[in-house]
């Protein structure tokens, strides 16, 4: 049975320019097995905020679960303002992750963007603990914004690309694996659409990509956060986004 | 105490239900508890053929409320029928089954396919559906249509059929009696009150159906006027919903004269939302001196009735 | 950056301006801020006579939200303007009067006799006070009731009209183009949706008048969606308000397609709105990339007739 | 020039069942020289509580107000959660209070019941500062909902009166006033209405009383809190609660 659960704060921290990292620690922290997966997280007292807000999984270890957000609204302002020791209520693990069992010494490349960056983290952990070699690409919008560089370098080589060139290469993810030409087996890739619309038309390999989308459930039942699936596959033509993703193999799904 | 409520088609064991398209067709929630607990289970719009709805964004948040524009997407009403329905017939539950369509012709045939299928108890006619362009809103502002409509659907249907209000209207009662009038045997209101969120920074509607569907706290005290006025002119039980978060919630629903309360935007939050109001109920029930549902339904009017009653005599 | 908007009959040195009936008559309020940094100021509904208004409790909360039944008490026309305007003409600050009234005999009269007093800037048509048991709520509901009132009172009244709308209807355009056919030389929407809160214990509405008019945040969405509608078929201007409580607000309610923003439920609980909205407009223009008011009216739907427009061609 | 002030708390405890004591501080406390004035208090966090709530003015010592207040819904039960240190926006002091100044030497008998006892302390202490002797008959729903006995009792003699009998005199503080025939020169009176009433038709002395009506504004802009005046006196017929009271002087209100 799936179940709400107060995880209880053991870290919040500064991380990048708006950029937080929360730690948090409770039962459901042993079932986020899967990177991709993602916590339905419930902000504010009352009412006010009917909405839950998902945000990835981006790393588990010591039984705590770390996620890594930007600040943007509400939700977002209020869990930086979570001091430790209080609980956040959430539904976890949601929805379905990388699938990364089955991918063992090969050379994997991830791409991500800005809050993209967080679940690649936990499956580059995952991906390593299997052998693969891996290569990082990561966009910023500018140098302060960047967050995780030294902790994918431990995994493999990490490339940063900034909007404005203040670090890295000037440009887009894109450009550096342009720039590059990695020779690698499949790619896993998560950020914003544009991005990730750009990733898998320069891209010839097999990937897979995490997508967003506003949510009302969560978990399936409203049909809020549907996108569209490649006809070739199934007739039905949409998948949601909530439950039989948010990863989906790159050819599924028809970006907007 | 009991629970129990006896409504046209639904026996049930206790008063809340989820409301349509808050519950999909049940799978979802029934990863969080046994779908026994609950009085009845309203599921997702059926239309004829497969909707896939609207662009996304399809939802957004507001202040105790949010909107949503989802546009009916659902796999068609065959679909539902032979996918979806059987799995909740594992459960000992009533199910409802919420028509929609654009055209007379569409509820028709929607309703009778459901009704012929023989799985579902009763028919909640989604009249007032604000997010599809053609169809659905007209009939739930035009007191003529919607009798009409109901009718329609009354004669092909065997099991009860609940007409869903829509409160984007200046006057629920003549609604509400028209579709008395024409056969309906029980109402469920309210539906959704038409509204819009703009992103400051595109500048634009920040659904990509522009409008959508007001739900959640925000509305509910429009849900308890209409209610409480719906159920002082008709005859025919209510199903009340409209920012039900919390047991006191339940009981004002049933004292402005609800019999049946439904459940929607709450299960988002609280996945187990209908289950904890459900175990709540009888306590407080008691605690406000009530030792049934039957007591509490409609009190808030006849309370004043029989007060006026008495200083008449 | 200039926040100058120019209405019919208004210089606003800003677009900020609290909602009638909830400032009173602006003394308690000067008690707080200098009233000179409004836009402008809306008093209290008149009258042609005194109203006692209804017995209380005439206000409770919703989520988000508030209740509030007074009745349209106020000491009638007269009074108000020997009474109470002149404290008001000390500030260099445009007067709207809301005028209301049971019969099209007693809107004429008040609208008449404050037109007359050469003491304000303008008429606020209060057609859709949900509070009163006779007028008020017909006048807002039927657009032929509507235009007939709106062109009387325009034949008695030098001084502009702005018509103030009500959500409690199906179609707010058709309202809307009929005052404006009428003669009407702006809007003012939205006023409150009906709604009603039970107390549980009593197990009866906590307003003696048991219905009230819905306001505050809970009631914003419906307001940005009527003001887009609306905004984009008539060709007057509109004075948006609707559970506005910070500076985004505002702006949303421009780029929906007000031309000026009024204040209500938000003083009560922050006497100093106002004037910290004024103060904040500036920063937030320019964080947003407008250079003034005018550019941000009606944006949310000028974007897209123009992207269309390009599409077009 | 009014504004809203955050004011600090220094104290929050529970004095009786469902009864707490809070003590605040700030610059606007030098202002409530007038018992019988009230805060205008906002509670929660955010708009889902768009209205404040008004507290009598209980005390004011050491440059601290305190109020006492009942948890009967939200905004009281947040209050009682509230930590020392936090602030609590209000509006204070608002309203005209008892009219104490003139009253010297007299026998000034104060009638209060439940929440209603609170500003009638403060009262009892400017009246015995100005040479009153003072008794005070108070009443509660029962035994463990008393507070402030002994308070009372260091300014005069206090008798207390229950529904249930559990403690003092069963019945209502007009019981025990018909008991003890005590010879006054005025009263001052709060509570609920109904006990108003009782005491407004059992005393012929002049009397001063306090009323409670749910508010908007708090300030006499909205018109919510108004009360019948009495018609001989002038011609407007009504009260703001809010602004012209909560004290009116006995014979110029009518109670509903
Ligand atoms: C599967 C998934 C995983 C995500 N993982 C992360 C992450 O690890 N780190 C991170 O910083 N962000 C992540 N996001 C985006 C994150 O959900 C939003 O930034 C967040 O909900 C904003 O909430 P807010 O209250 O601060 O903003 P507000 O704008 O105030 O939110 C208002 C409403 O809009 C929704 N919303 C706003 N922006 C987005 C968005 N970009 N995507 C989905 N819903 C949105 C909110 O959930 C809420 O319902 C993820 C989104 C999805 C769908
Ligand atoms: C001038 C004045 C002085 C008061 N002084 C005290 C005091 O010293 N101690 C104390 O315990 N109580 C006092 N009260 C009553 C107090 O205001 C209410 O108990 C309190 O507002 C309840 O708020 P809540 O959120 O807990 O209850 P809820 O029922 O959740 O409140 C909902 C709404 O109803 C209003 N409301 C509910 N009950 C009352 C009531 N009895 N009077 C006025 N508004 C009400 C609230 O202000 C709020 O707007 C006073 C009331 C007034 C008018
Ligand atoms: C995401 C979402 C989808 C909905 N879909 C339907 C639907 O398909 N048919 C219908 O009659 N009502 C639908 N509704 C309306 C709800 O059934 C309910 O009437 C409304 O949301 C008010 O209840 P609430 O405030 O508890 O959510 C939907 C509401 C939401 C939030
Ligand atoms: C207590 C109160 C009294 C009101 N009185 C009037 C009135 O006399 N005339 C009028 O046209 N609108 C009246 N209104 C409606 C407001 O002017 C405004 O249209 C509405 O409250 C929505 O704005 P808000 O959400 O900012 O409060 C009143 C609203 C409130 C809360
Ligand atoms: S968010 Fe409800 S179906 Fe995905
Ligand atoms: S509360 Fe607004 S006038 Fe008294």
């Amino acid at each position: 049975m799936l179940t709400k659960e107060d995880l209880i704060i053991v870290d919040n921290i500064q991380i990048a320019r708006d950029t937080y990292e929360m730690k948090l620690t409770g039962d459901c922290v042993q079932r986020m097995t899967e990177p991709g997966q993602f916590l339905h997280v419930q902000v504010g007292d009352g009412w006010e905020h009917a909405l839950r807000r998902p945000l990835s999984i981006a790393n588990v270890e010591d039984d705590c679960v770390s996620i890594v957000y930007k600040v943007i609204g509400f939700g977002t302002e209020w869990l930086a303002k979570q001091p430790v020791g209080k609980t956040i209520n959430v539904l976890a693990p949601l929805g379905n992750g990388f699938s990364y069992e089955g991918v063992k010494n090969q050379h994997v490349l991830l791409l991500g963007g800005g809050v993209g960056v967080p679940p690649l983290y936990y499956l580059a952990r995952k991906l390593k603990e299997r052998g693969n070699s891996i290569t990082t690409v990561l966009g910023f919008q500018t140098k302060e914004s960047i967050f995780y560089e030294e902790k994918f370098q431990k995994l493999g080589s990490c490339y940063i690309a900034t909007d404005d060139g203040s670090y890295g290469t000037k440009g887009f993810v894109t450009d550096v694996v342009k720039e590059c030409a990695f020779s690698v087996d499949q790619y896993f890739s998560c950020g914003p659409t544009p991005m990730l619309k750009a990733v898998i038309q320069s891209m010839s390999i097999p990937g897979h990509i995490s997508l967003e989308e506003r949510m009302g459930c969560g978990v399936g039942a409203c049909f809020a956060c549907v996108c569209e699936a490649n006809n070739d596959i199934d007739v039905k033509g949409y998948r949601k986004i909530c439950q039989d993703g948010p990863v989906f193999p790159a050819s599924e799904v028809v970006l907007p | 105490m009991t629970l129990f409520v006896q409504l046209p088609g639904l026996s049930l064991r206790n008063p809340i239900l989820p409301a349509s398209g808050c519950f999909g067709f049940g799978r979802e929630y029934s990863q969080f508890y046994d779908l026994n607990k609950l009085g009845a289970i309203t599921i997702k719009a059926a239309t004829g053929e497969a909707r896939f709805g609207n662009t996304t964004p399809r939802v957004a948040e507001t202040s105790s409320g949010m909107l949503n524009a989802i546009g009916l997407q659902n796999p068609g009403v065959e679909k539902i029928i032979s996918d979806e329905i059987p799995f909740l017939e594992q459960y000992d539950t009533p199910i409802i089954a919420n028509v929609a369509g654009s055209t007379e012709e569409e509820y028709e045939y929607v309703a009778k396919t459901l009704s012929d299928s023989g799985k579902v108890s009763a028919l909640e006619l989604n009249i007032s559906c604000p997010n599809v362009k053609e169809g659905g809103i007209q009939f739930g502002t035009d007191p003529t249509l919607a009798a009409s409509l109901t009718k329609r659907v009354k004669e092909v249907s065997s099991v009860p059929i609940y007409v869903k209000l829509s409160p984007n209207t200046s006057d629920i009662k003549e609604m509400a009696m028209a579709v008395e009038a024409a056969g309906a045997d029980g109402l469920s209101m309210i539906n959704t009150l038409v509204g819009m969120k703009l992103d400051i920074g595109t500048g634009e509607p920040i659904l990509s159906n522009s409008t959508g569907g007001l739900s959640g706290p925000a509305i509910k005290p429009v849900a308890i006027r209409m209610i409480y006025e719906v159920s002082q002119v008709v005859n025919i039980p209510i199903i009340g919903m409209g920012g039900v978060t919390c047991k006191e919630d339940v009981l004002e629903f049933l004292l402005a004269g609800a019999s049946a309360v439904a459940v929607g935007t709450a299960n988002f939050r609280n996945p187990l939302i209908c289950p904890e109001l459900i175990d709540a109920l009888p306590e407080l029930l008691d605690q406000y001196g009530y030792s049934s549902i039957e007591e509490c339904i409609g009190r808030s009017w006849k309370n004043a009735r029989q007060s006026a009653a008495i200083s008449r005599t």
